[in-house]
């Protein structure tokens, strides 16, 4: 059976570590907070301006000058420190931030991303994504294996505009998961429950070795 | 040399005109200065040049300034949220020019700093690089990216004192104080004016010589995504 | 992950190696890291080049590691207080690069930031322009300085939580925020270190998360130009 | 009668308008303070990280935490703000400061400065000052019309290594005041009492015009 949000959720939190601060994107990348484990302290930082983001508040907490990069209202921690927005990429740019966990469009073999722009459409932007994707040290995406109808997202070569080249380094999707590393492409390290090769074989373009 | 005027409209007096660049502060709705946003709509300057991380909502925040067509062009990173936006660019009428969130933030910087230039990884072979000079540091390939300033910055702020020292409060400071460094000419609304001396000097986020004006401002601080929890019950 | 240590010794442990790069925060021998330099000192560590603003004084401060010759090359904007660095450098014995004081500030900056280069006018047409990348912006010419990062960071702060938050107090800030920030490694040394939550999140100067490891450390806070005014008699 | 030191930091204080945001230097410049007259409301800068800089402190109140960038002491006032070099940097680089008074060692007639540096002599650093002539709005130099030994300062072309090129607005000597403006050189518009035009001529390489 494949993985579900929640499964995809709970298999990129395994990728944090004790003392890890870790960026979340919106959509199932913020499940992951959800999973995060009690023998680790990890802090999530929100690229608006903060580092040590709560979850969201109870009704009566909520407050407009309190949001995450999603624009949702939040809350703080003990921990919690605000800064302006040159600060917080200053952090994200400089590499101090150790992981990033973000949906794709398209992910190619070698790790390149697309996931802003489908030309054709409205262009809503990029936000913080290229910042993300060409300053933080580790990058994790969530992503369906495949598109709603059937396409593969993992590619050969991605056809939409690229959000950044050569920076993907894990991919999860429902059926399994795959590492990329720089000159020795994608591999597949792991296969959901009761999903094929075969299957998986079916729904990819990009060349993967397998070392399940 | 007196910084507190009664009103946005008397704030931005004399300030505003045609072809002007204008930053605007804030995430989203948050932290937007609300009551300058609106003079400025009143100012009935045209053909304005605005800089901002987003472009508000159809009706609040920069979108008034959309509904009267008073933006010639955006330069933004996330515009997603405003339906008459994209009437206005898909028809051509508006011009776009999208920034990485963390390079628009780091240009404001510069611009404020006299910094007319930098490099960074951002957008190293995506569009955003095109047409932009590349430079090797140490093995990796960098783009360059400009400074930007503007001939009026209108902030939010949490607090200011009669100097303009300001002090914004939690994510509301975002993209304000870069802004309010990059203009020619920077007015603040603030909530609160409180007496000179009543700041802890050491946590002040935006020194009084970046502000020229300042206004108290009435604040709807409007709510984009309201996400809530529900309490476990007793 | 621990990040407060019981001394200065056990900070640095396994962090010094020969011909490191350090940056030393403070301005004179107003907020320097008074026990991580002597820390740094007994570590015996060699070839150490050192980023620091100034050079300290003959027996305090980093006049300490020049005394042990343990420095190859100081990159500074100015060591004029210091006849053992005189001596040393008219004998050839130690390097320096001298930076403007505001250029040597902007590239620890960058450096912490990401970015690796960056243009000024500061220096332009002067013995700082040699050799340096020249550019034109708007008709008026830059010149190019690159972002400085370094093997270990020692700075002091005011107050920090487990956490590295840190609060600087007065103009004892200066180079330490962005040094902090430059470092692969970061050490703090700090007069207090207070209960998490206990600071103002809307007022901490240097996140956690450039900080590796805490120690509090005794402060001698030794004063250089003690100028003081005469009470007008009643 | 030439100037002293008092009468050349009351001129220079002329230059001091209601708003300004001005940084002294060491020596002579620091004097400038003393003469800020009451009716204008004017804020100095530390290029260390300060805005707001108060007078000397009593005995009392001496904190080391608390220095101008000449290492001195110095006390905070009601506007007082702090913040890193970095930031104090980013403002004088960004043009914010209206007025900086400097000493000089030369000045040459299209306005470059040399006042950091004696070749053979031990180098000290230049510390803040290319930063500040090359950001800050105007530059008044504030200095001995002649060296100790009666050599000129203000020359066709500085003999010493400059601090900045064609950077200096204005020159407040013993003997008179000279304002230099890009492309039409040196002007003497001040003389001080009882000092004659071929005193000043005699002391003076540079070319300038008169319009006293």
């Amino acid at each position: 059976m494949p993985w579900d949000r929640n499964d995809m959720a709970r298999r990129a939190a395994q990728e944090l570590e004790d003392g890890f601060y870790v960026n979340l994107g919106i959509g199932i990348p913020t499940l992951v907070a959800n999973y995060i484990g009690d023998d680790i302290d990890v802090t999530l930082q929100s690229e608006n301006g903060m580092l040590g983001m709560g979850p969201f508040p109870y009704d009566d907490e909520v407050d407009p000058d309190l949001i995450n990069a999603g624009k949702q209202t939040i809350t703080e921690l003990r921990r919690t420190s605000y800064f302006s927005s040159a600060d917080s990429f200053a952090m994200i740019r400089g590499g101090h931030i150790d992981l990033s966990v973000l949906g794709a469009m398209e992910v190619s073999e070698n790790g390149d991303l697309a996931n802003w722009m489908i030309p054709g459409k409205m262009v809503k932007g990029m936000g913080g994504a290229m910042d993300l994707v060409a300053g933080v040290k580790r990058v994790v995406v969530v992503m369906d294996h495949a598109s709603k109808s059937g396409a593969p997202k993992l590619l050969h070569e991605c056809s939409l505009p690229l959000t950044g080249r050569a920076v993907v380094d894990m991919v999860i999707t429902n059926l399994g998961v795959f590492t990329i590393k720089a000159g020795k492409g994608m591999t597949l390290i792991e296969i959901a429950p009761d999903v094929s090769i075969d299957e998986i074989n079916a729904s990819t373009q990009a060349t993967f070795e397998v070392a399940v | 040399m007196k910084k507190i005027y009664p009103d946005a409209k008397a704030a931005l007096d004399g300030l505003t005109f045609d072809g002007m660049t204008v930053m605007s502060g804030g995430f989203g709705l948050c932290g937007i200065a609300e009551n300058l946003i609106a003079a400025l709509r009143d100012s009935g300057a045209k053909n304005l040049t605005v800089i901002s991380n987003n472009a508000g909502v159809d009706d609040f925040g920069l979108g008034l300034l959309l509904q009267t067509r008073q933006i010639k062009k955006m330069i933004s990173s996330y515009v997603g949220e405003n339906k008459e936006f994209e009437r206005q660019y898909l028809s051509g009428e508006l011009e776009l020019e999208f920034n990485p969130q963390g390079t628009l933030a780091e240009r404001c910087r510069a611009g404020g700093a006299g910094i007319p230039g930098f490099y960074t990884k951002t957008g190293v072979g995506t569009v955003i690089a095109e047409g932009k000079e590349h430079k090797e540091f140490n093995g990796e390939t960098y783009i360059m990216e400009t400074g930007l300033i503007s001939d009026l910055s209108i902030v939010k702020a949490w607090k200011a004192d009669e100097q303009g020292n300001l002090i914004f409060r939690k994510t509301a400071r975002n993209f304000n104080p870069m802004m309010a460094s990059a203009g020619k000419f920077t007015v603040a609304e603030v909530e609160e004016i409180v007496p000179l001396g009543s700041m802890d000097p050491d946590c002040i986020h935006t020194p009084g010589i970046y502000v020229q004006r300042i206004i108290k401002g009435e604040h709807e601080k409007r709510i984009e995504q309201r996400t809530i929890r529900e309490r476990e019950s007793a």
